[in-house]
């Protein structure tokens, strides 16, 4: 896979069936724990890894991983591309490092729980994270 | 990018088979996607990764790179060295066994084992040094001839795409394709 | 029953209020309208961890308003308020000034109430802080704007025919003498007379019971910023931007000042309004963009005959307000 | 701050005082909506966006932001890198797209609320959103 | 990554300032962290973006570039094609002044604005050409000089950059400090 | 009380099952132990959203052991099942069996009782997916393994002195005239009667009415697998790697087969087993990092006097099991 992606500018399609398989073949391997084994683990580890840094890549300079098994790189990035100009052009209501975020979906954080149309005022990070889940849309300050 | 795509091409080039010389008794291993079967007097191909392992165990023959085939290659890039085309065809593993092989001349003390140590490591130098203008040039003159590219190894070519494709980004922003 | 035995404790409820800022992640729950968004925005502001705003999960801080009136509970501990604001319960500082006077005003003018004892011994304590008093007229602005755009901007009292409407507010004033760069108090005591005459003449049509009582009080300005506006400004943020309006209101210094440019702005499009009367809510056409101050000049007016919500329309775009749906 | 991003081969430090001024002094121009304003708006979102780009190509470089007041991204790629390597190489316990995740922290996701010690399988996007949150950890095949 | 940092610097000059003379009726614009204010017949300087604004609207006169400075230029860089050190220098705005010369020009119909854009176009392309040519020598020659760096533009800045760079990552990989 | 007027009703809770599957996403509690931990695997391994598995918060879905016997709850309904297990209600298929009969043995391992009436007519029907049965001893695995390694890994019953530990193992073997080569099927009548009396002798200095019947039990295999270690099997996964060593017996279909080898191999490095009492619990120095089954073998042994957890040490490792928190 990573072979194919070096090559190509554009993003490979990688479908849930091909990375099942990788994923079963290397369940074998995980399997034996052994010299050989460990080796093989690493070598592979280390080519996924790449594959990662690799396909991140593309997606920051704009291809499309639409019907690839890991096509939450690119709504990842996307969304916190969306965020970082909001948050730091001032898009965002906010407060210090804190984000003001208008609950979309019932949300129970940390001891705080929380219906549709309630608010929660919460560190920046945190706001990324529930608003990649959809739970939360940040307050747009227009 | 290329320092990502450069990671990734030298994981990848390990994964990727060479045939090796088997010198001791056959053992098997399953690799998950599939078996290797190695035969006491055969040839083997297995992949980079696993030939490191069998050959600290003795099971296969490493295969160094010998002042010879340096000398080879150098003086056949030396003989049109201002010609881009006339890159020479490299093994494609030659630049990963150069490497293995300057590693384990490291470990040596004597004096002549240091004088070869030298003498290869300066005439990788020169191999690299030549190839690479050869590269920048035809990256710069926009060649995409598929003879002359096979001649590359997996790193140069991966330079050679890289820079073509950062000059390409320039050339049509700032030069002749700025229109529309 | 029992709670009409018992008076009012603002200041051990405003007490009670600093315990919680201990904790590590709380949430805050109360009615949704401007005085506990500003109140719970004041509070989020200064609060350390994440902080959540509810405005129907039970939280360890909850602001209620029940028949008798309102109430703080924290945890196990209820504090009885009477009809004091929220907003009056957080400690007076500079920063905070501008928000908890568009609170307590906001409050005053929603529920048609004048101060109350605790309230007025809070903005006693704001003069301190540079707050001014003066005893005049109920118009907004009058100190910044000329008369006839402080006449023009009143929507409490709601000047029948002459409130929202240039040029009839700019006649009144040239009536009197005055002309388009006349400030209040450029008028003598006999044109000030003469315009209050006028506007309870005006206002009797509707509410002859009004006196010159009703139109002068004490009014209260601190720099720029008017009371009585403040607390229009806090509605109209309620209505256009949510919680996320009076939480900007509290935290950003320089945002009041802003909206209430922009809130002039929206009221100098000028303000007509035809009522119809629907089956769950009355429908306003209009160029104002909030239906909670649109209901108050709707009752003052003696539109609102049953409590139902107002619906603004403003061109094609029907705007409701959360403030009706508590 | 993008000028300096550029020249710099590390990632430069932008503090929470900095992103602050920039997005205070964004605030004021986002309150005044015209022609200029709004060009001017759409530039430094455009700045805005290069500059998240080319930080977190740094980052998926090896460059750290520790200090910063983006140091999300960081642990966002950090952690999308692990859970993809872990991921493609069997690492977790899957069945189809969905990884098992052991619940850390009390969640209530979806319809579903749960305590520390129980267990959620979910697809390997929310599972991932899930663990930035450290909500879960999800759980390793070996 | 060039692709990325290359799009990060061209929307980065466009909030660089340059002087333009001021034609019309001051004004005072409130930028946020900062005013800026015209007076009619001064010179201001402004950031690039808002020269584009102001001049449609006729505040400020348009800065394009004239046959005679590219003629200039290309002359200049033709001197001496084929030495690296011989850059000439270019005012920093000079491709982004290009760019909105010739897409300023391709609004025209008549015979003679097409030529006239043919010709431009032409010759932007011959200096670009010629300098990318010098640049790639530079990279590839790993030249520091401060006083060659100097006169490039921005844009050429960059490519020179991340051209070193790149060539230094397989270089200290694969060359002369393979070893350790 | 009423309970015990209540028939067991399996099928019916079996047939309530599927309507969990239409339901968008949902969570399942029970108890921590292996029956439970593969039944909601497998149900987990169908499900199209996301689903949780609790073993504290209220679910739709619960299973439920009370001091009458189980129950299966779904959403107000209760079924009643008397002792069987919950795997057993789950639909029998090709790929779902091994995870069944290890859920349902491991049950019967535990809870030290005999295959229900349901449960008998469960493994009935997986005779037509290749079941097979038999009537002989209750020895694990000695389709596969020789004799004397059957015997080493017997737990229940555990034959002191003789099972994990492998000389005794093969003396025994020996003495009845076999080898290490030897398995059970080997045996001619006479070799069997005497390793069987060999059996009963050693196991009654511990449980005196021990006797032939207790030995000899209908017996399960599919394929490689024996239904009696499966159970086995089962339990050290839940002690190994919690719910997702279970989730992945039920769900990867190469897992089981690749555990058995790891379980065997656990227990080739011999059992001993030295048990002190503490005040919480009782702590086993051994090599099997098991608290479950050492549990079950110490029983067996008369060791356990206090109902209590065991904790496992192997080496200088603490090993508890969550078994035992229940």
């Amino acid at each position: 896979m990573l072979a194919r992606e070096l090559k190509g500018e554009e993003a490979e399609v990688i479908t849930e069936e091909e990375a099942e398989e990788a994923i079963s073949a290397f369940r074998k391997v995980r399997g034996k724990r052994d010299k050989v084994h460990d080796a093989e683990l690493k070598v592979y580890s280390e080519i996924a890894e790449s594959l990662f840094e690799v396909r991140l890549m593309k997606v920051v300079e704009g291809k499309r991983l639409d019907s690839s098994f890991d096509s939450w790189i690119q709504e990842v990035v996307t969304k916190m591309r969306e965020f970082y100009v909001n948050l730091l052009t001032g898009g965002y209501v906010t407060k210090g490092n804190k984000v003001l975020c208008h609950v979309k979906t019932e949300v129970a954080h940390g001891g705080i729980s929380l219906k549709p149309g309630d608010y929660l005022l919460t560190p920046a990070k945190t706001a990324l994270y529930l608003w990649l889940q959809d739970l939360v849309e940040p307050a747009r300050s227009s | 990018m290329l320092t990502v795509k450069y990671k990734a091409l030298k994981r990848l080039v390990r994964a990727k088979k060479k045939k090796v010389d088997v010198i001791d008794d056959g053992i098997t291993i399953d690799l998950g996607h599939e078996e290797v079967k190695l035969i006491k007097g055969s040839q083997a191909e297995i992949p980079i990764w696993l030939t490191e392992i069998l050959e600290q165990e003795g099971y296969v023959s490493p295969s160094p790179i010998s002042i010879e085939e340096i000398s080879k290659y150098l003086y056949q890039e030396k003989q049109n060295s201002t010609v881009p085309g006339s890159l020479v065809q490299l093994p494609w593993d030659f630049y990963m066994r150069a490497k293995a092989t300057l590693s384990e001349l490291t470990k040596g003390k004597s004096i002549q084992e240091v004088e070869r140590l030298n003498k290869i490591s300066y005439m990788i130098n020169e191999v690299v040094r030549i190839r690479l203008r050869k590269i920048i040039q035809l990256a710069s003159l926009n060649v995409g001839d598929q003879t002359i590219l096979s001649k590359l190894t997996p790193e140069e070519n991966l330079i050679f795409l890289e820079l073509k494709k950062n000059l390409e980004i320039i050339n049509g922003d700032i030069g002749g394709n700025t229109i529309g | 029953m029992e709670n009409f035995l018992r008076d009012p404790v603002p200041e051990e409820a405003s007490k009670q209020l600093s315990a919680i800022y201990s904790e590590r992640q709380t949430c805050l729950k109360g009615p949704f309208d401007p005085d506990f968004l500003i109140f719970s925005s004041l509070i989020s502001k200064y609060f350390k961890g994440d902080i959540g705003v509810s405005f129907k999960e039970p939280c360890p801080l909850r602001a209620e308003r029940r028949e008798n009136g309102n109430y703080l509970v924290y945890k196990d501990a209820e504090y009885y308020l009477g009809p004091s604001s929220f907003s009056s319960l957080l400690p007076l500082t500079l920063d905070d000034l501008v928000p908890i006077l568009s609170g307590i005003s906001s409050d005053l003018i929603l529920r048609r109430r004048k101060l109350t004892e605790w309230e007025r011994k809070v903005l006693n304590n704001a003069e301190r802080l540079n707050l001014k008093v003066e005893k005049s007229l109920r118009l907004p602005g009058y100190n910044e704007v000329p008369l006839f755009l402080s006449i023009y901007y009143s929507l409490d009292p709601f000047i029948p025919e002459i409130s929202g409407n240039r040029e009839n507010s700019l006649k009144l004033v040239r009536e009197i003498g005055g002309n388009e760069f006349t400030k209040l108090g450029d008028l003598d005591e006999a044109q000030l007379n003469s315009l209050i005459f006028r506007l309870i003449s005006s206002i009797s049509r509707l509410n002859p019971k009004v006196t010159r009582d009703d139109l002068i009080e004490e009014r209260f300005f601190f720099g720029n910023f008017d009371f009585l506006e403040l607390g229009f400004l806090s509605i109209f943020l309620m209505d256009l931007y949510g919680y996320p309006g009076l939480f900007r209101l509290a935290s950003e210094p320089s945002y009041p000042s802003e909206m209430v440019v922009v809130y002039r702005e929206t009221l100098s499009r000028g303000l007509t309004l035809s009522l119809q009367d629907s089956k769950d809510y009355y429908l306003v056409e209009t160029s104002l963009p909030s239906p909670t101050l649109l209901y108050l000049i709707a009752k003052q007016l003696g539109k609102i005959k049953v409590e139902k919500p107002v619906v603004a329309k403003v061109g094609d775009k029907l705007i409701p307000s959360r403030y009706f749906s508590r």
